[in-house]
């Protein structure tokens, strides 16, 4: 027998607003196994915890049920709060009433008070049957793999490296820099970007810890948090180390964006009219000299001296340009033919850029269309405001319907929603502000590194508040414009974050890992080899001795696979065996 | 072989010179257009309220007529044995299309109609339009191994206008924003296509019953912009867009404001089956260029006569 | 760097989302955190929150693990209710003078059973609901606090010195109430810092031409949030202040105070654009027949599923976005009496608040009658930030936000060796933002950390590796 | 004058109409304005299309005497550039429709020039009717 207890939590009102939890505890305190049943108002409170300590104690509990919030949420905490008295972490689940009951069925309390029932009295039956576990100790490589040499990746390197610990960096271009490289200058500082960005490349290269791998990629990756084997192919042509392929305890994913493709955005001409071009082009011409990109030096870092030349010439016939015309949302904002979301970092470049071109051109004038103008943040909206009063930035609130070549203009039809007219605009030249899509090579990193991507291909976060840096792969984190748009500044501190989290994981000497793996049991298994073929993480295989199925609990993901695949009933998963299943599966009336 | 074909009001009246190069054209091609043997008119708008089911009940015959037409063989490529419909007039075209593609999607609907009309309409006519026929059945290749009198050096801009391109969901027959079934006729005829940035803006439509003036402006803009790339004919699929951008020509001040409207400015309006007609050789009776306000004849005739004085015609 | 002496143990100045991530991020790595909290329970403005942007999460929920974590980890000092008044030394060896208020309450007897709170006679306005609940001069600010344990608030208390009123003392089984507790001063010494102040809403009556102290129907967006959540005074009902009315019609103004250099702040306060979109979703969640109307400039919607939310809010809970700015707020007149049989409750008994503004895609000046006005005012930073400036030697700018030695290269990075900069104090951002920046500011602790740990052989490698990387690439 | 704004307007029996008529979510229109840019018959308006359409969403009847709603030709060119897919010729149409079924008719043929009217093709005068009449 059992002496398990139970605990109803009230959760506020989001609980006991609907369930009635009293009857929930009575009802479940009938159990046989249960031999004690109350609630509280917020059982994860202090506490609430401490009355579970204390019930543990009192009671002699061997088992604890929480009925409460969905385990994701607390699963943590009350087997924290049961072990300091001694309860094993894995007698303590959680039932949860709140996400799949109360909330789910509002409207009917008699009802989801039955519902709640059931559901705490299937985890008391899984609980008389979970076994007392303990985690794994796994081995812990501390050497850190970053994938990306730009700004992002430059920065996690540096903070773990500074750190003391080994990190491999890997780009796949010649270079490092990443889009930084490309830019003139930064927002806050128009002549910048080439010299914050060198010394950042210098720092990363003389840094003893970095081991820097341009031309290079990641081919694959296999093993798991605190012991990845990463394999790096240089493409042929660059010279690589003796190692191709690494020893490494944790990941950072800095692949980037890349410009969203011009050809996509007919109606204004994209890819078809020479002097119709994306921002990050212009940023070349802004960086070149009067002829544009062409005085880029070879080395992609600095393109001009001292000072910034008078003029700007335009792509199509060489003419200098006198008017230019920004369209903002180019592609971003547009559910139907584009991309749903809203780039970003357009409003503030697009100011800057427009900025730097009537530096360039004094009797130039820039238009910029927009929809709502998204400089968000300290000092963001005085500097857009800046490009309006003091460089004569005329802003026009509407989005442009059609570009078209017209002579030697190109003719822009947009629209002032403000005045209410129709405008037209004959421009020497037309930069099209178009999303930061992800890099073209994210989804085979994806893929690599067996990590999510979102509807539109960036790498998906953990939890979008609280875990930002964090994948829900263990040991890959997330750095930079690989996971969303994002600016210069907020890319750089986010990068640090993700050095945070590698270095949080190497401060352990040694990984703990779940010990609710796949086992199985000797006498049913007949080494048919079905688990080894259904298992997706390669943890199955034959023993060559003993024959029979084995199980690597390190690379055991818990998926259940081989459970299903077996004929035999052999493979089973600790603490969600068959007889759990079948005892759970009994309490419910279908 | 033998194909549906809907005329509609305006290929029997006014614009019988559309109907008469596009079956001449047809026929030299060794396809018939068979018209049907009852046909209404179509309603010339395509309902866009969702409570106006009356609407529907003129494009749901002609639809049901088509269907109890023998089936063509070989069908049309990648339609099996649906029932095609072809048709000219591009307004035609896209009320049929458009009624079509919604009795499709709405079951009920076509229920409902079918009640009114006391005919079974099954939704599953394919509304084609000539040129697609041209494009995906014919091919540009074949049909430029029928060109008898290729048009080498007439520049020629085909103008698309509305109905023939959107809505793109329904419609689907080319790129909405960048269209070039009509560039590939042009080039197939030997001629060469003039891209222009006007070539699908609207022409105002039936405007020009209720405000011509606006829609006088409109084409001119749409002239004034065809000409200015060096156009010398246009090239139309729809009989409105034709008659408003030839009427407005017809008087010899052409444009009053900008410089460009003296007499000979005009640029004729001709629809693409006359052009393929001149080009298959086809006897001068089947161009039906007679009813044109600015003659084409001229400009044809120029054109074709005199290829190495081609900057002749340009201001 | 070689390091004289390295106290592998830091400091983090405020308990929100951020400084709480950034201990937890330092904690977890082995070391040992000071966390500093100026009231009486962690979770920041967080804690205060009804659900979260753009997924909706309960806000609570999310958190409250987190204050746990924080509350129960074997390496974070807890110090709530407490200042750092001083701060010496440098990096490696900073000696910090912090001082703690007396709680009057021993937080290792107090066991949270409220019997205090049920005897005093004390009721004032709780802080952590706005003003829009009362506590009594002994209370817990949310049942979720972290410690949970009471706090006697000694302005409100009848008087503690004399003592003129004792009766929760008398009512604590566990005499966990002191009375003589007195102010004191602890001394710590560490390596590292990290300020994480974060933000307050700015509230001067002068920015309003709102009248917005004037009328309980007008309120911030903080006072929204304790509406809306389930946690909340009205147990997550949206009620009118006023006269318990359900709101009808409830009108959003963004840019209170903020991009307003004349009469508020000039900067944009960034985050107010997605939570009035949340605002107006909970709301329609709450009253699916009310309406929302937002006066807005520009709508910044910047960041992953942000602009599809702002979306959400305009198609399936069909708010009306109003771009302009509003010019006036001020009660309607009382309604004339209701004819017989008119009006079902809502909002039609108390009086409306007018709302005057504009339509610039129209051109026409528009009108409201609403039931309620929520403001989405301006973030500033708390008021401590310069105190704290000073303290440290860091810099401010003009508004008092912290200033980093370069926004876009060293975002948190003070200028002060081993200060670090973290949340909302640098400037109006949101969760993720601080949660990441957070980790950020820990990353630069644990480098600095590391590095002291580990004797650095120096070698040539690194430089040879470098000149022949350079030689490569240029 | 000040357009009041209220439960009454922004969900009144106007705007439940246009959306019922039409089929279009009118909120789902952010005001970006690209429906005006394009539009090839906006010189003559006196309201853009996207102030046509904003009128709807706030409920402003006096959106039906505007001449845009005539002048629209429904070529489409707005629906098919529209980022957030909505069909504005189809909102054009139901505002239509609801003048006319309210007894509003916008075509005198006999105003027409008679020369015009002999030479003008037949789906121009149907295509007439349909729009303008009832």
């Amino acid at each position: 027998m059992s002496r398990i207890g139970v605990f109803v939590c009230h959760c506020g009102i989001n609980i006991a607003g609907t369930v009635d939890v009293e009857r929930v505890a009575e009802e479940v305190g009938q159990h046989p196994e249960v031999v004690y049943a109350t609630t509280y108002r917020y059982m994860c409170s202090e506490p609430g915890q401490q009355l579970v300590r204390d019930a543990i104690i009192e009671h002699d509990l061997d088992g604890v049920v929480v009925a409460a919030c969905s385990p994701l949420m607390h699963e943590v905490t009350f087997r924290r709060a049961g072990s300091k008295v001694g309860l094993n972490l894995y007698r303590c689940e959680m039932a949860n009433i709140r996400e799949q009951c109360s909330w789910t069925h509002e409207h009917e309390p008699a009802r989801a008070t039955e519902k709640a029932i059931e559901i705490v009295r299937t985890v008391v039956e899984k609980v008389t049957w979970d076994e007392e576990l303990e985690p794994f100790r796994l081995p812990l490589t501390k050497r850190a793999l970053v994938i990306g040499g730009g700004i992002a990746g430059m920065q996690s390197a540096l903070d773990i490296a500074d750190a003391c610990f080994p990190v491999v960096l890997v780009e796949r271009e010649p270079r490092l820099g990443g889009k930084m490289a490309q830019l003139s200058g930064t927002y806050l500082n128009f002549t910048a970007a080439p010299g914050l960005l060198e010394r950042k490349v210098e720092q990363v290269l003389a840094h003893p810890n970095i081991e820097v791998l341009t031309g290079t990629q990641v081919v694959s990756v296999e093993g798991y948090v605190g012991n990845f084997e990463v394999e790096v192919s240089g493409g042929g042509q660059e010279t690589l180390p003796n190692a191709s392929s690494f020893d490494i305890g944790a990941i950072v994913v800095a692949t980037g964006w890349d410009p969203y493709p011009l050809e996509r955005l007919p109606e204004y001409g994209g890819g078809e009219i020479l002097d119709v071009v994306d921002g990050l082009t212009f940023e070349g011409m802004l960086r070149g000299g009067v002829n544009g990109c062409q005085e880029t030096l070879p080395n992609g870092v600095n393109g001009y001296g001292d000072r910034p030349q008078r003029g700007l010439r335009r792509p199509s016939d060489g003419r200098m340009v006198r008017e230019v015309v920004f369209v903002q949302c180019a592609g971003s904002r547009d559910p139907e033919r584009g991309v749903p979301y809203c780039s970003k970092v357009c409003c503030m470049y697009v100011a800057k850029q427009a900025m730097m071109f009537r530096e360039r051109v004094p009797e130039g004038q820039a238009y910029v269309f927009y929809i709502d103008i998204g400089s968000a943040g300290k000092g963001y909206d005085e500097y857009v405001q800046q490009a309006m009063e003091q460089f004569d930035i005329l802003y026009l609130r509407g989005k442009v319907s059609k570009i078209f070549r017209d002579e030697d203009k190109v003719a822009v039809w947009g629209v002032d929603t403000l005045s209410g007219r129709p405008v037209e605009v004959a421009a020497d030249l037309v930069v099209l502000a178009t999303p930061m899509a992800p890099s073209y090579q994210a989804l085979e990193v994806a893929q690599t590194l067996r990590v999510g991507v979102d509807q539109n291909g960036f790498f998906s976060e953990a939890h979008p508040k609280l875990r930002p840096v964090e994948s829900l792969t263990a040991g890959v984190f997330l750095a930079g414009a690989a996971q969303g748009p994002k600016d210069i500044p907020e890319t750089v501190s986010q990068a640090s974050g993700a050095a945070a989290k590698v270095l949080r994981l190497f401060s352990q000497d040694e990984m703990i890992q779940e010990p609710m793996v796949a086992c199985v049991i000797g006498q049913f298994c007949s080494a048919c080899g079905a688990c080894v073929e259904a298992c997706p993480y390669g943890a199955r295989s034959i023993h060559p001795v003993w024959h029979i199925a084995t199980v690597n609990a390190a690379l055991c993901q818990n998926c259940g696979a081989c459970v299903v695949a077996c004929p035999n009933k052999a493979s089973q998963i600790r603490n969600w065996t068959l007889k759990q299943v079948l005892a759970m599966a009994d309490v419910v009336s279908w | 072989m033998v194909y549906p074909y809907y005329p509609g009001c305006t290929l029997s009246t006014k614009a019988k010179n559309y109907d008469r190069s596009g079956r001449a054209v047809a026929a030299a091609l060794g396809m018939e257009l068979e018209e049907l043997p009852e046909w209404q008119c179509c309603g010339a708008t395509f309902p866009l309220v969702l409570d106006d089911s009356m609407a529907l009940i003129a494009p749901t015959r002609i639809l049901y007529q088509a269907q109890q037409a023998p089936l063509p063989s070989p069908p049309l490529r990648g339609r099996g044995n649906i029932h095609p419909l072809v048709t000219l007039c591009a307004i035609c075209f896209n009320v049929l299309r458009r009624s079509q593609a919604l009795l499709k999607r709405d079951p009920e609907m076509l229920e409902r109609i079918n009640w009114f009309t006391e005919q079974e309409y099954h939704g599953e006519v394919h509304v084609v339009h000539f040129l697609e026929i041209l494009r995906d059945d014919l091919g540009w290749e074949a049909l430029a191994e029928r060109i008898v009198r290729p048009l080498t050096g007439l520049r020629v801009a085909p103008y698309y206008g509305c109905l023939l391109l959107r809505p793109y969901e329904e419609i689907g027959l080319d790129d909405p924003e960048d269209p070039v079934i009509l560039h590939d006729l042009v080039r197939a005829l030997g001629a060469e296509p003039v891209d222009f940035p006007y070539n699908i803006e609207c022409c105002g439509s039936y405007l020009t019953v209720k405000e011509p003036q606006v829609s006088e402006a409109l084409s001119r803009d749409i002239v004034a912009s065809a000409r200015e790339h060096g156009a010398q004919v246009i090239i139309t699929a729809c009989p409105l867009c034709q008659f408003n951008l030839d009427y407005p020509q017809r008087v010899s001040t052409v444009s009053t404001d900008g410089g460009a409207g003296r007499t000979g400015d005009e640029i004729p309006i001709l629809y693409f089956t006359q052009l393929m007609a001149v080009a298959l050789g086809l006897p001068e009776d089947d161009w039906g260029m007679e009813e044109h306000y600015v003659d084409p004849k001229r400009v044809l005739e120029h054109g074709l006569a005199g290829r190495q004085h081609r900057a002749g015609f340009m201001e | 760097m070689g390091f004289e002496l390295m106290n592998y143990r830091a400091l983090v100045i405020g308990a929100g989302i951020g400084g709480m991530q950034a201990a937890l991020d330092i904690a977890d790595s082995g070391y040992e955190v000071i966390l500093v909290e100026k009231e009486p329970s962690i979770g920041g403005h967080m804690a205060q929150l009804s659900e979260t942007f753009p997924t909706l999460d309960c806000s609570q929920c999310i958190l409250t693990p987190r204050m746990v974590e924080v509350g129960q980890h074997p390496n974070i000092r807890l110090l709530t209710l407490s200042e750092v008044v001083e701060v010496e030394g440098e990096v490696g060896d900073f000696k910090a003078r912090i001082l703690r208020h007396p709680r009057y309450v021993i937080e290792e007897k107090c066991t949270a059973c409220d019997d205090c709170a049920k005897v005093c006679p004390v009721v004032v306005p709780n802080e952590f609901d706005r003003g829009l609940a009362a506590r009594r001069a002994i209370y817990i600010p949310h049942p979720q606090a972290v410690p949970a344990v009471y706090t006697l608030d000694p302005d409100a208390c009848l008087g503690l010195f004399p003592l003129a009123c004792g009766k929760c003392a008398e009512a604590c089984d566990v005499q966990a109430i002191d009375y003589d507790m007195a102010p004191e001063t602890v001394e710590v010494e560490v390596g590292a810092i990290i300020v994480a102040t974060g933000y307050v809403l700015y509230q001067d009556e002068a920015v309003m031409a709102y009248a917005y102290m004037s009328h309980p129907d007008i309120m911030d967006g903080l006072e929204f949030e304790r509406l809306l959540s389930a946690s909340g005074p009205t147990g997550g009902k949206v009620i009118r202040p006023s006269d318990h009315t359900v709101p009808k019609e409830v009108v959003f103004i963004q840019c209170a105070g903020s991009r307003n250099p004349e009469h508020g702040v000039p900067y944009c306060s960034k985050i107010c654009c997605m939570y009035t979109a949340k605002h107006a979703i909970l709301y329609k969640h709450r009253v699916p027949d009310g309406q929302v109307y937002v006066f807005y400039i520009d709508i910044r919607a910047g960041g992953k599923g942000y602009e599809e939310f702002v979306t959400r809010a305009m198609e399936e809970d069909r708010t009306v976005y109003i771009r302009g700015r509003v010019s006036k707020v001020f009660p309607a007149p009382p309604p004339p009496p209701p004819a017989a049989g008119g009006g079902d409750g809502g909002g039609v008994n108390g009086s409306k608040v007018m709302v005057w503004g504009v339509d610039t895609l129209t051109g026409s000046k528009v009108e409201i009658a609403a039931d309620l006005v929520v403001m989405a005012s301006a973030i500033v930073p708390s008021e401590g930030s310069r105190r704290i400036a000073e303290v440290l030697g860091i810099g401010v700018d003009e508004f008092g936000f912290y200033t980093p030695t370069d926004v876009e290269m060293t975002p948190v990075e003070s200028g002060v060796a081993g200060v670090f900069l973290a949340g909302a104090g640098l400037g109006p951002q949101d969760i993720p933002e601080t949660v990441a920046q957070a980790s950020g500011a820990a990353a630069k602790v644990l480098a600095l950390f590391g590095r002291a740990k580990v004797s650095v052989v120096s070698t040539d490698t690194g430089v040879e590796r470098a000149q022949k990387a350079l030689e490569e690439t240029g | 004058m000040r357009v009041q704004i209220s439960i009454d307007t922004v969900r009144g029996p106007f705007v439940r109409q246009v959306e019922e008529i039409s089929g279009q979510n009118l909120l789902a229109c952010n005001q970006c304005g690209k429906c005006s840019a394009g539009c090839p018959v906006v010189a003559v308006m006196d309201l853009l299309p996207s102030q046509a359409i904003r009128m709807a969403q706030l409920g402003m009847e006096e959106v039906l005497e505007s001449n845009t709603i005539w002048i629209c030709a429904s070529c489409l060119t707005c629906a098919t550039r529209c980022p957030k897919g909505v069909d504005l010729p189809r909102v054009m149409e139901a505002l239509r429709q609801i003048a006319l079924r309210q007894g509003i008719t916008k075509l005198d043929l006999k105003r027409l020039p008679p020369e015009l009217l002999r030479e003008v093709p037949q789906l121009a005068i149907v295509g007439g009717f349909r729009k303008y009449m009832r």
